[in-house]
């Protein structure tokens, strides 16, 4: 398969959608099956892609003979790939646990809704058209919104619609800001965008930021614009929870750094600036540094599982996005270190907690007590997830947290104090982390009964594990893998050449 | 080969977490031979000075991570003393934890945080040292708390501290590096003396994090408050631990790091204002570890819980140590190593003796035992020579290394800071007595009848830690030699001192004929006890009691203990002046916080409708903002 | 070897001997005072004899042990105190700051042994006399200091020698503020009245002394025999010039002693905690200002 | 002759409108509503940047085959195109959103949105 088959990537979970409705009639098991199937493929596939885009640098992939700038292609960066694996990889765990879920009626539903939320993730990665991250960005809060709103609670309910209002108020401004490009460009290419958004003015400029911020800032989980998490968090189903705190973040986070870097930032002496008519990165940094202490207090004082993981999500998102607004190589990396360890101890905990609250009447913190004796496995998860997540000297936590410090304090200026800020918000993370893991060593008096356990949970969760612990434990592949996507992310230049020279490098 | 020790001590930690609870004691004897077999090699590592050895790790961006260990003098004896005292505490500990419930996950992290306290002192550059400083502190969390309610509410002070003291660190440790690009220490120091001359307000403020950093660990003013908390609810036999030798890993930063550069400063030095021959800032330390001794010792002399009021008794002799390491005399520095290594041991044996009151009769507050010396005579000798070593009375270990604080302190002229360390001395004195007669002396209980004497390997360690003591109060030289060589790796004068005597520029000590002298007044009077004519035993209760019989008026032995309240009257001596209560201070910050939490919690979980209004009023301002700067 | 025991034995005895004639020419000096009959001079010996030769009860053996330890200290402390021209040790001649340490041995024995004796009076007593002690200290320290850096050393020998040549030369001449803050610490030392709520007799029985009797109240005779000795010979010491003759030491030692004899004569009893506050502000405040100024 | 300015200002106002409406109105309807009417007003924006006074549709003719495509008067037809698929994206969001109303009914059983922000379990 060459390169130019990516558009397998998306089509496959697309056609898989449509087969699995009308299978679904005969089994419902099979939806399942196919789920977990084309995932697998996806992630090869990616992996596969992955591995031939970091000999060969950018690819384009051409679709129905029009080359960029016209019509649509799909661009191979290290940078999405390597996200779209990460993004599979959750998903395919995600799929695992709904695969061990007993079939009902909603079963075939829920398979063509997954089979969507991945088409629609590998086409927001993938895409190097403008209009046409519009269009999966719209599938993609589509299908985040009815998976929150399957367990028709209310607090699932009251949080899927909270999520339609802010995204669709987003949307608006995506197609607005759109809009705008268009019209003075005159060209949805987001290669060409990037070449030419110096000759806007600055003023056009700096609207076009502010419509793009409003877009994306719900999606990330940014504290003013985020007010959706709690209840969905709270009220949607297990797997969902994994999708939307790892892959539906990550998915975010690229879309940021195209719209934000690709399209409006250049780099300058190895550092990207904004030529519009305000800081941009002060506001990006001020806003992702309140929203990280927002979301601390937030969890601070939250008694329900998952509403504090909801908030820690939150406010490790706007650590990302910390890192994000320095924007230079290095922070860059920790970026990309903070994006690894978020997504994959996010989806640990996740599912952990689940299995270790299994049976508690309340899902709060008490019903943490005594999980080492009741159900280990899933409580050593937990621990080793919130260990990642808090930093713990050696895990990927730890690398994210101190080279971001490393690459704030030597960026100088605003960015040192705020890192401050930021270490001393996330003192309040590992304190609420460290009370739930001190729950789960809390002996109870009356021996309970030790949980069943769940296999698929303990696999699908065991793969993730491996995952960070490899990331962790061997450098030279890791020390790799982050560099070329830093250095892909950085060099802006040849995203522009490659997308629009396609035809000479075929 | 000390990476491989440390990998070999954590896979036997991990392997013994499979061992069953029956047989709690093969865990705890595995870890004793680990901790032996750590002791050996770092005794093998005497004198091999500069063996280093270095193990890369990731490289993140600009950063990269890697492992380097380094054994210099400071290094080597800091961490030797530790090993060997947690040695020794875990020899008590295969007893005391035979039926202990939460006992897997204790040893489990303590062993871990073992290796870390080598680590921390083995460390060759500052990412190392914070590596293992921030893993120490997390893993510590689940030592002290280990699953229990009670413990978990004290160690919250310990680990919100420590963790804001190790991130200012952190913030200080890369300032630093993003100007000398390297970790490593000498060179960092010598970078931060630079930026003292060229841009002083940020040399200050990087300095500054690094003193939050280790003041926060080592519970100086006003971070003062954990111990008491941390220490008395940690199981008791790892009281002995944090409060013998974590709580000094402040120190050792500070003597590792500030000490060389304020030295630096002081002899180079154009534009720092100086007092009394030493930097300002160091001087201002000095001061807060005096301050520390003496609100630690009014602390101690209040409280009934035994175990706090030795957690306060550290405090009190953290800040003697501090003050003598920060007037920056070779004595003073000499003498507070010399210190904080007999600190280790005198806490360390005061704690295990309060541990095994414990394990015999589970009361923690003081009023409540009592004459326990006559039933448990092994555990009141160490208890005595404890508090005769930690009121620095002679002939013990104790008072060597506070004749060197004093005679720094007074050849350093610093005649308020000497006045501040005597008044906590002699307070050290008064808090201690009331622990041991309340607990040791006076009326037994009749509840305690039955109370036998520890077996008899808990005593093994306090027979060790005694010997210990009265070894190194004859022959201060033990400790004093390594400490010169200290001295010496630090560019500073050395002191002189020999195997039994301490010379100081007003004085000299020779420590054999000063507990010769004891010895022989002790004889004197041994003498003149025989020569009066032989006493007669008589029950304890058969005392005074202005000519009634007890029995009359249903007098017991509990009544007739003079042990709740001890010092009152002095306590109430200062109800007249306002008090100012740090606890109360962290207390009302953290409501502070939980108010504003449920404020924001309250918000989030609110009508959709006010997300959008929220929504909308960002990017409202956010245009606003954009309006302003253009 | 020899040598050394023997100067070691006269040291001791010396202090006894002197200690208790002190203690006997103190009652007759307080009972011409007061205008009532005192015994011979030598009451105190026949005293303490008598004591030694009659029976007397323990309750256990750190009550032996404590009342010993308390006596030793004391003794310990007179070793390194240069009386008069005399030392025992040739090159430790009065360290002030080991004195200070060692003196407290004998606080701590003496407290241990009637702590164990269970009687919760003489534990009170013990805790009054504990508190006060941290009182008087801090005066006793500040002059200590003081006279450490004027003569640039912790031996009260070099003290004495810096003081040779008239009394004018007398460190209680050059520092008066501090001498008298001296004089304050020396009233709480001896616990004589107005700072002897510790063993008030008739409010806490005696305090300490309440379960002593026999032998241990002989050692307890002796050890404030010996403390009146050493007390009063640290600040001939260190105030009134020493002396190269024993006769001349004693004699002012026994000056000082009548003078807070008579002082306590006159005054009423503080209350403990007052005398504390009483010790932090008046004696601190000279001993400060002494210091201030020879400092400036 | 229409101003393509005229245009841009109607689809602003249009625009606010719809966030007046979402965030005044009560019923969970009527802000759905007004949030269509803000998507609405987005496409009319797009539209109007792909439209020339006085131009002719963007009809492949005979006529036009011919002639030199950039001197001829045509509006642009890639707006056209994204709106139509932004707008059946809308209609995709906007049944999502009935959908979620209806359920919401059953619960609350009432489709005043102040009436959800209860309390529950914080």
């Amino acid at each position: 398969m060459s390169y130019n088959s990516a558009i397998l990537l998306i089509a496959a979970p697309l056609l898989m959608a449509f087969l699995s409705f009308i299978l679904g009639i005969f089994n419902k098991r099979i939806p399942a099956i196919l789920l977990v199937l084309t995932l697998s493929f996806n992630f090869y596939f990616s992996t596969y892609l992955l591995t031939l885009v970091s000999s060969k640098g950018v690819l384009v992939s051409v679709i129905s003979g029009f080359e960029p700038p016209f019509g649509i292609n799909l661009v191979l960066t290290y940078f999405s790939l390597l996200l779209l694996s990460l993004i599979y990889l959750i998903i395919l765990s995600a799929s695992v646990v709904f695969v061990s879920k007993k079939t009902d009626e909603n079963t075939v539903k829920v398979a063509t809704l997954l089979f969507l939320f991945t088409a629609a993730a590998s086409g927001l990665l993938l895409t190097g058209d403008i209009f046409n991250m519009f269009v999966f960005f719209e599938i993609f809060a589509v299908a985040n919104i009815s998976l929150i709103s399957l367990k028709k609670n209310k607090t699932s309910l009251k949080g899927s619609f909270k999520y339609l209002l802010l995204s669709s108020i987003g949307s608006a401004f995506l197609l607005f800001g759109i809009g705008m490009i268009y019209g003075t460009l005159g060209t949805l290419n987001i290669a060409e965008i990037g070449l030419r958004f110096y000759e806007l003015s600055p003023l056009t400029g700096a609207f076009i930021f502010i419509m793009f911020l409003g877009a994306i800032l719900s999606e990330t989980e940014t504290f003013p614009f985020n007010f959706w998490i709690t209840d969905s968090y709270k009220g949607a189903r297990n797997f969902v929870n994994i999708l939307l705190g790892s892959a539906s973040s990550v998915a975010a986070l690229y879309i940021f750094f195209r719209l934000f870097f690709t399209i409006i930032g250049y780099p300058i002496n190895n550092r990207y600036e904004f030529l519009i008519s305000m800081d941009a990165r002060l506001i990006i940094a001020l806003i992702s540094a309140i929203s990280v202490i927002v979301s601390e207090i937030g969890a601070l004082s939250s008694k329900s599982v998952k509403r504090i993981l909801a908030f820690s999500s939150a406010s490790q998102m706007g650590m990302i996005l910390f890192a994000f607004s320095i924007s230079d190589f290095n922070s860059f990396s920790a970026a990309l270190t903070l994006i690894f360890n978020l997504s994959l101890s996010k989806a640990i905990l996740f599912l952990s907690s689940h299995e270790i609250m299994k049976g508690a009447k309340e899902k709060n913190i008490e019903s943490f007590t005594g999980g080492l004796g009741r159900n280990p496995v899933f409580s050593a998860l937990f621990i080793f997830g919130s260990l990642s997540m808090v930093g713990f000297p050696l895990t990927l936590g730890f690398y994210g947290k101190i080279s971001l410090v490393a690459s704030a304090v030597s960026a100088s200026g605003y960015f040192s104090i705020l890192v401050f800020v930021i270490l001393l918000a996330s003192a309040a993370e590992l304190f609420y982390y460290f009370r739930l893991m001190h729950k789960l060593f809390v002996s109870e008096q009356n021996h309970t009964e030790k949980t069943k356990m769940n296999w698929f949970y303990a696999a699908s969760g065991s793969l993730l594990l491996a995952v960070m612990i490899i990331l962790a434990l061997m450098p030279k592949f890791t020390e790799r893998i982050v560099s070329s996507a830093a250095g892909d992310m950085m060099d802006k230049t040849t995203y522009i050449e490659r997308v629009l020279k396609a035809e000479d490098l075929k | 080969m000390i990476l491989y020790s440390f990998l070999f001590a954590l896979l036997t930690a991990l392997l013994s977490l499979f061992i069953r609870r029956e047989y709690n004691y093969i865990r705890w004897i595995l870890y004793s031979a680990v901790l032996a077999s750590l002791t050996f090699l770092i005794y093998t590592m005497n004198g091999l000075w500069g063996y280093s050895e270095s193990f890369k790790l990731l490289s993140v961006g600009s950063v990269d991570f890697s492992l380097n260990f380094k054994v210099t003098p400071l290094s080597w004896l800091f961490s030797f003393f530790t090993t060997g005292l947690s040695l020794s505490i875990s020899l008590f500990s295969i007893v005391k934890n035979r039926h202990e419930e939460s006992e897997r996950s204790i040893g489990f992290f303590w062993l871990i945080l073992s290796v870390c306290n080598i680590a921390i002192f083995l460390s060759a550059d500052l990412l190392t040292l914070f590596i293992f400083w921030e893993a120490m502190t997390f893993v510590s969390f689940f030592v002290i708390s280990p699953g229990w309610t009670k413990s978990f509410k004290a160690v919250n002070y310990y680990f919100i501290l420590s963790i804001l003291g190790a991130f200012a660190m952190l913030v200080g440790i890369f300032f630093l590096y993003s100007k000398s690009a390297t970790f490593n220490i000498e060179s960092n120091i010598a970078q931060l003396f630079v930026l003292y001359e060229l841009n002083s307000p940020q040399a200050i403020f990087i300095t500054l994090m690094f003193v939050l950093g280790f003041f926060t660990k080592s519970a100086l003013m006003p971070f003062h408050i954990w111990p008491a908390e941390a220490h008395s609810e940690a199981p008791d036999d790892f009281s002995s631990y944090l409060s013998g030798i974590m709580i000094k890993y402040g120190l050792y930063g500070s003597i590792l790091f500030l000490v060389p550069l304020f030295v630096f400063i002081s002899k180079f030095s154009q534009t720092q204002p100086m007092s009394n021959h030493i930097p300002l800032f160091s001087h201002i330390l000095a001061w807060v570890g005096a301050i520390t001794s003496v609100v630690a010792t009014f602390l101690a002399v209040k409280s009934n819980d035994m175990k706090r009021l030795a957690a306060w008794s550290t405090v009190g002799n953290i800040g003697y140590a501090a003050t003598s390491i920060f007037i920056l005399s070779s004595m003073g520095v000499a003498g507070g190593i010399f210190h904080i290594i007999n600190h280790a041991i005198f806490k360390t044996a005061i704690f295990l003796s309060l541990a095994a009151v414990k394990y015999r009769t589970h009361e923690r507050e003081m009023h409540r035992l009592g004459g326990l010396a006559y039933k448990m005579p092994v555990t009141f000798l160490t208890f005595l020579l404890g508090i005769i070593a930690a009121a620095g009375i002679p002939p013990l270990n104790g008072y060597a290394s506070k004749w060197m604080i004093y005679q720094s302190l007074l050849s350093g002229r610093f005649p308020f800071l000497a006045t501040m360390i005597f008044l906590s001395s002699t307070g050290a004195f008064m808090y201690l007595f009331r622990a041991l007669h309340s607990v040791f002396l006076g009326q037994l209980p009749s509840k305690f009848d039955d109370v036998k004497e520890v077996p008899f390997l808990m005593q093994i360690p306090m027979y060790i830690l005694m010997l210990l003591m009265v070894i190194i109060g004859i022959f201060p030289g033990t400790v004093l030699l390594p400490v010169n060589s200290i001295l010496k790796s630090m560019n500073m004068e050395e002191i002189k001192v020999t195997y039994t005597t301490m010379y100081s520029m007003l004085s000299s000590v020779d420590a054999p004929i000063v507990f010769l002298v004891f010895a022989g007044s002790f004889a004197f009077a041994f003498i003149l006890y025989l020569i009066g004519k032989p006493r007669r035993h008589v029950e304890l209760l058969d005392n005074y009691t202005a000519g009634q019989d007890p029995k009359e008026f249903g007098l017991t032995r509990e009544m007739y203990h003079f042990a709740l309240k001890f010092y009152e009257p002095f306590e109430h001596m200062f109800d007249k002046y306002p008090r100012t209560n740090t606890k109360e201070f962290y207390d009302s910050f953290e409501r502070k916080i939980n108010e504003t939490g449920s404020f924001i919690k309250k918000f989030y979980s609110s009508s959709p409708r006010s997300a959008v209004y929220i929504f909308t009023l960002s990017i409202v301002l956010i245009i606003i903002y954009g309006w302003l700067v253009w | 070897m020899v040598n050394i025991m023997l100067r070691f034995l006269f040291a001791a005895f010396t202090s006894i001997i002197m200690g208790l004639l002190f203690m006997g020419i103190g009652r007759k000096f307080i009972a011409r005072i007061r205008r009532h009959y005192a015994g011979p001079f030598y009451q105190s010996f026949i005293d303490v004899i008598k004591l030694f030769s009659k029976k007397s009860i323990s309750h256990n053996w750190i009550m032996d042990f404590g009342v010993m330890m308390g006596f030793a200290g004391i003794i310990a402390t007179i070793i390194f105190m240069p009386i008069g021209p005399f030392n025992v040790f040739s090159q430790m001649q009065g360290n002030i700051i080991i004195i200070i340490y060692f003196m407290t041995i004998g606080y701590l024995g003496m407290a241990m042994g009637v702590a164990a004796s269970g009687n919760p009076n003489a534990t009170i007593g013990i805790a009054r006399a504990l508190t006060l002690m941290l009182g008087y200290e801090i005066p006793f320290v500040l002059t200590v200091i003081l006279l450490v850096f004027a003569n640039n050393s912790s031996l009260l020998q070099v003290m004495v020698v810096n003081q040779q040549g008239g009394f004018m030369e007398w460190n209680a001449i050059r520092y008066p503020f501090a001498f008298l803050a001296a004089l304050i610490a020396l009233q709480g030392m001896l616990g004589e009245q107005p700072f002897d709520a510790m063993i008030a007799p008739s409010e806490i029985a005696s305090g300490p002394m309440v379960e002593l009797s026999g032998k241990f109240l002989g050692f307890g005779f002796l050890q404030h025999a010996a403390q009146i000795f050493l007390e009063t010979g640290i600040i001939v010491n260190m105030f009134l010039g020493g002396s190269q003759n024993f006769f001349i030491f004693f004699a002012k030692q026994l000056a000082l002693y009548l003078l807070t004899v008579a002082v306590s004569g006159i005054f009423p009893r503080y209350r403990f905690e007052d005398a504390v506050k009483f010790f932090w502000m008046a004696p601190t405040a000279l001993a400060a200002i002494q210091l201030i100024i020879f400092i400036i | 002759m229409i101003d393509n300015r005229l245009i841009y200002v109607m689809s602003l106002l249009l625009f606010l409108v719809g966030l007046y409406g979402v965030l005044t109105r009560k019923n969970i309807l009527k802000m759905l509503v007004a949030v269509s009417i803000m998507e609405t007003a987005a496409n009319i924006f797009l539209i109007g940047l792909g439209y020339i006074s006085n131009s002719s549709a963007p009809i492949l003719s005979e006529s036009l085959k011919q002639v030199n495509l950039l001197g001829s008067n045509i509006s642009d037809p890639l707006p056209h195109s994204l709106v139509l698929t932004a707008i059946v994206i809308g209609v995709g969001t906007t049944a999502l959103g009935i959908a979620i109303a209806v359920r919401l009914y059953s619960h609350y059983r009432t489709l005043n949105i102040n009436k959800m922000g209860d309390k529950d379990e914080l």
